[in-house]
């Protein structure tokens, strides 16, 4: 399995799940620097929601895991207000359906202040939440193409264990705004071998996690898994898929995506979030834009479809890029 | 107040027993969502709140329910209970087919607002636009909004609110406040004394009342409807309840105090309603008839509701976006 | 000039700005339609940011024109109450700027209502903003990608006073939500004959703001005009241009955008909002998916460079497509 | 409160001198800055607020000034009228370096917090942030901020104000109610009998003073920073004043008031403190004096402004978005 190909089989490697992994990176880095603290809803005695804080309560007190009422606006602005005063907070947004809310203070307030004050302040802050579709089905919404647009900004999402513990790492010690996206199936669907300690995952880095040579999928969270089955599924076929793993997906690893495409010539772009107006839209322009050359077809665009996110099971299912959808959409930019 | 203290109005045995009803079968509604998913938020106990306050609307009033509770509300207005159990497992003649998570469902056919967005606080803003439309138009209608005490933390009940006072809008805010949000108690994250306290300083009449009296919410609620109908502008309620048991059926809601518990499980509203109506010489088997009814009536509309034809991807409805295809 | 060519010489034709052209569409259909009323601030004695509001309510009063306070996250959705039941407000949000305070009531109550309540419900809104560089230099945001991702959203930017007061008319009239943005820069920059009472023109269609055969610039807004200036400078080196007027920027005129592509084979996209993640990108990628064998070379996309929108002149003139920028464009789309 | 009325606290003569020099530059400020544009934001005669407030912190305090008059905040820090005018004439020295409205710049370098966003609110929220990393680090640091009457109104406010009084950060929030948010009058548009009484609300602390009155805008301020210091937690203070004038200096503020317009000419707070610097034995050749050397300074620092290198499409920063290159 991949999960073994991306860990070092390190001292002190224990398979947990992602959130686990996410938590453990937090963790770390709470124990290592005072500056850390946390912001949020119901991260005491709850552990937070889907238990994203589980255990840090007991562990940092009520001083660094900070309670508050219903207000994700005005939180976020506040954790700005720390952030420029030298502390490191970790905004706590339950769910993704609530980072419109706080559009203002990621948008306006903390992607613009670094070069707003021209390098006399900065926000190293992460705005966490869960999103996407998951085991209970509510709070589906995949809004990062909301926050795609707005310089300053760094989106994550992992989509996998090792990874998302090096990415919060990362994220933490940036001294820049990062949004970190924390897929909802992704949260406890398996268990990987997470090193203890530090990992190092850079942000703005794509990682290949499967190479090929036919055709370059470009994908990132939950989607890597379904475009690796996708993957291992034509690889029966002879059909050999490249896999790339955005990580972060603004501003995205440009030079990873146009290696792999310059390599294979041909593109397909999946996601859960909505194709229109999505980030794959800008894959699909950047690649069109810097590689035309290369490029043997037409590149194809997996997404939802332009409604809002249903709730039953039989409407959502036609919503997510599956296996079956990305291995055609695969075979379509292949030669009949 | 204790049982038979006296009241703001006369009750007839009759509505006394239609609120009973009503209570009943929100109850019912209830248990039979948590059965079918530990993630339906429950509003056992809450039903005083609940019934007391969307009871006393007109059929053409604007009701806006939190969503915890809320499912029961278009049946107040004539929606079947097979239908109400469809929007929790939704099919193809569900009243929401599959869209929406059940318990938001609410129903604009019967005029009831459902919760577009999961986001909480915004539907204390529509109440106050339905009801700013009424007054424009000089139609004699009134829109009822209920929300938690955890959502009247949000900026949107203040601004709400003001818009609600300065416009003269009819709304009648009642915050069902149950103690908690999710884990959190929240007199511990709102600062000050109360929330109705906040609304007194928008300058409308505020009331608060025990929120497991149905009657005691009725009554507040009538006054204040009959006030905004006749021209008297907007008013708010606190109506405190209890939670009882976790945010969700899964949720043991181990972080809730033993007091708490006890509290919810005394103060039960149906019990409480039970005792005024045994004053008033209603017989004990007509109580429990009305149980009975209500579980019989249940079952069968699970029943039937479970047997709608299953949704398939072809209910999408990609086209059903815009009115007109852009 | 082109407001000649797009205006009929029709009986009761007056030379006026785009803002007076919105004003009178506004204007006549309040008079139509009792149910249509405008909220938002400082629309009474003052007249609207900008006079966005002039004159209105003197002849509405303030039961049709209703003044707030700054709360533009609850007015509007408030507004969407008011639509709900049967009224058709039109929301003014002063600038751009805020448009992401009430980003929760646009993209998830207003764009889901009809599609969640099953058209049960509908939200016949207007959601009209001033933004873009402009005289004055404030306020120059450029926002409508982050609400170009939301199904059930319709986005409209006019880019001269015919057709803003016909689209304003669809926008009122429409029973879907409608964001309306009017440039900054247009708005009294120059007058055009525009009929008194009804003109048509309908949501979801491009216009052929210039005929050409050579190459595409498909765009919206301000750079509509900047793209004819350039257009008009090519033209005398025989380089024939042919310009699209998105108007409708969400959802966008495909065909329209489509057809042209595949006469010219050569695709120019303009636009004042940031080049990553904006309105370009979606139709870069469409064009490039959906007619791949028309394009003979790599799309160019000419937007603002990737930080925060600075204030001073020398530094925003860097970040709007100017004649200069987009002719270099063109030529780059050219063979050499 | 007339003129020599008791005071809440001795001032001396230099520190009424200070003051008053203060005052003095910030209108000179304002004025220049209205004759480079008309579409500044002017803080005519609302000196006593601004100047009140922001001489009452530490250098080490937390500054989050409102963006009308806000120029002036870094100077009483340390900032050069030349820097400061540098804000709104942009350069390649000057501390925005062209990329904000001037208005809006603050000076980080100085813990003065800019208007990154123009949108009202947040900074209420950034203030309450601060001062509770102050509390977390357990530094005697208090934060102060500024805002409008208009900017009252937002539910930033209210969710800000009830953070920071359930987490007991040391805040002291100051409105800076001049009577409009640009031509609404917000007695109009604010339901409820004022600011201060929603702020109480919060169980905080408040005060309503004579804005116009600097030195008891100060001896407001200094109680409650002292009290925040001490770890008393947030207080709120309304400090009334009056725009004069229009929103933006173009503004004729035809909208507005004649007694507005009246009482803001009668209650200078420049003029007002300089007949308590009469009563104190100061003589109005001194007074005369301050003016005439402030008036010098500005004029030196206008041209110096002006004669900073201008800016070119080449200062535009592409690589200074993030720390490292991403
Ligand atoms: C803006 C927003 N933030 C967070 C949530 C997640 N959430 C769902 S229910 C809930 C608690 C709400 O408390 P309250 O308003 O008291 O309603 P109750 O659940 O007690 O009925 C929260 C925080 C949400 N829905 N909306
Ligand atoms: C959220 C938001 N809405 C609207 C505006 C536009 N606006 C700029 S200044 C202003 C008036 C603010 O009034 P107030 O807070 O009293 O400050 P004052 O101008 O009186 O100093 C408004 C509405 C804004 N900046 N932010
Ligand atoms: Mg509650
Ligand atoms: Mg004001």
């Amino acid at each position: 399995m991949r999960s073994e190909a991306l860990t070092p089989s390190a001292a002190g490697a224990r398979a947990i799940t992602l959130r686990q992994a996410i938590l453990e990176a937090i963790g770390e880095a709470m124990e290592a620097d005072p500056a850390v603290v946390m912001i949020g809803q119901d991260l005491g005695a709850f552990g937070g929601p889907l238990k994203s804080a589980e255990g840090l309560f007991t562990r940092f007190g009520p001083s660094r895991i900070i309670e508050t009422g219903i207000c994700e606006s005005s939180m976020t602005s506040l954790a700005v207000g720390m952030a420029v005063q030298g502390m490191r907070p970790i905004v706590e947004i339950m769910f993704s359906d609530f980072l419109p809310i706080a559009a203002t203070a990621i948008v306006q307030l903390a992607a613009n202040l670094r070069y707003y004050s021209g390098n006399t302040g900065s926000v190293p802050m992460v705005i966490r939440t869960k999103g996407g579709d998951g085991p209970y089905r509510a709070h589906p919404q995949n809004y990062e193409a909301l926050f795609a647009h707005s310089p300053g900004l760094i989106i994550v999402s992992p989509s996998d264990a090792v990874s998302a513990k090096g990415l919060m790492k990362s994220a933490i010690a940036a001294n820049d705004p990062v949004l970190f996206i924390e897929n909802i199936f992704l949260y406890n669907a398996f268990r990987e071998s997470v090193p203890a300690g530090d990992i190092v995952v850079p942000l703005g880095k794509a990682a290949t996690a499967r190479e090929g040579t036919d055709v370059t999928i470009v994908t990132y969270g939950r989607t890597v898994r379904t475009a690796i089955a996708a993957a291992n599924e034509l690889a029966r076929n002879s059909i050999d898929v490249e896999v790339i793993d955005l990580r972060t997906i603004a501003p995205f690893d440009e030079e990873a995506v146009l290696r792999s495409v310059k390599k294979t010539g041909r593109l397909v772009v999946a996601h859960e979030a909505w194709e229109v107006g999505g980030i794959g839209a800008e894959i699909v322009s950047r690649v069109t834009r810097k590689a035309f050359g290369s490029l043997v077809c037409a590149p194809e665009l997996i997404g939802a479809p332009a409604v809002p996110v249903p709730f039953a099971e039989p409407l959502r299912d036609v919503m997510i890029p599956n296996v079956a959808r990305i291995t055609a959409a695969v075979m379509r930019v292949l030669p009949r | 107040m204790p049982v038979g203290s006296p009241r703001a109005r006369e009750w007839t045995l009759e509505e006394l027993c239609g609120l009973h009803r009503a209570m009943v079968v929100s109850r019912g509604i209830e248990r039979a969502c948590i059965e079918k998913s530990g993630h339906w938020y429950p509003s056992l106990g809450e039903e005083g709140v609940i019934i007391g306050t969307f009871s006393q609307l007109r059929p053409d009033d604007a009701a806006v329910p939190h969503y915890r509770g809320g499912l029961v509300v278009p049946w107040l207005r004539g929606r079947s209970l097979v239908q109400v159990l469809g929007c929790v497992t939704p099919s193809q003649t569900s009243p929401t087919r599959g869209r929406m998570y059940g318990g938001f469902a609410g129903g604009m056919e019967f005029g009831v607002m459902p919760f577009i967005t999961n986001v909480l606080g915004p539907n204390i803003a529509v109440a106050t636009g339905m009801a700013l439309s009424f007054k424009i138009r000089r139609e004699s209608r009134v829109a009822v909004v209920t929300f938690g005490d955890g959502t009247a933390g949000t900026g949107e009940f203040h601004e709400s609110l003001n818009m609600g006072a300065a416009l003269g809008a009819p709304v009648v805010y009642v915050c069902q406040n149950n103690g908690y949000s999710i884990s959190t108690e929240t007199q511990r994250t709102l600062a000050g004394k109360s929330v109705a306290d906040w609304a007194s300083r928008y300058g409308m009449p505020t009331a608060l009342v025990d929120g497991n009296d149905v009657l005691a919410v009725a009554e507040a609620v009538g006054n204040f409807v009959a006030r905004a109908r006749a021209g008297g502008g907007p008013a708010f309620i606190e109506a405190k309840t209890l939670r009882r048991g976790g945010h969700f059926g899964a949720d043991p809601g181990a972080y809730m105090s033993d007091e708490h518990t006890r509290a919810a499980e005394d103060s039960d509203p149906i019990r409480r309603l039970e005792q005024v109506l045994s004053q008033r010489g209603c017989e004990d088997s007509r109580i429990k008839s009305v149980w009975a009814t209500v579980a019989g009536e249940l079952a069968d509309a699970v029943a039937k509701a479970d047997a709608q034809p299953a949704l398939t991807c072809h209910d999408l409805g990609l086209d059903e976006i815009f009115q007109h295809a852009i």
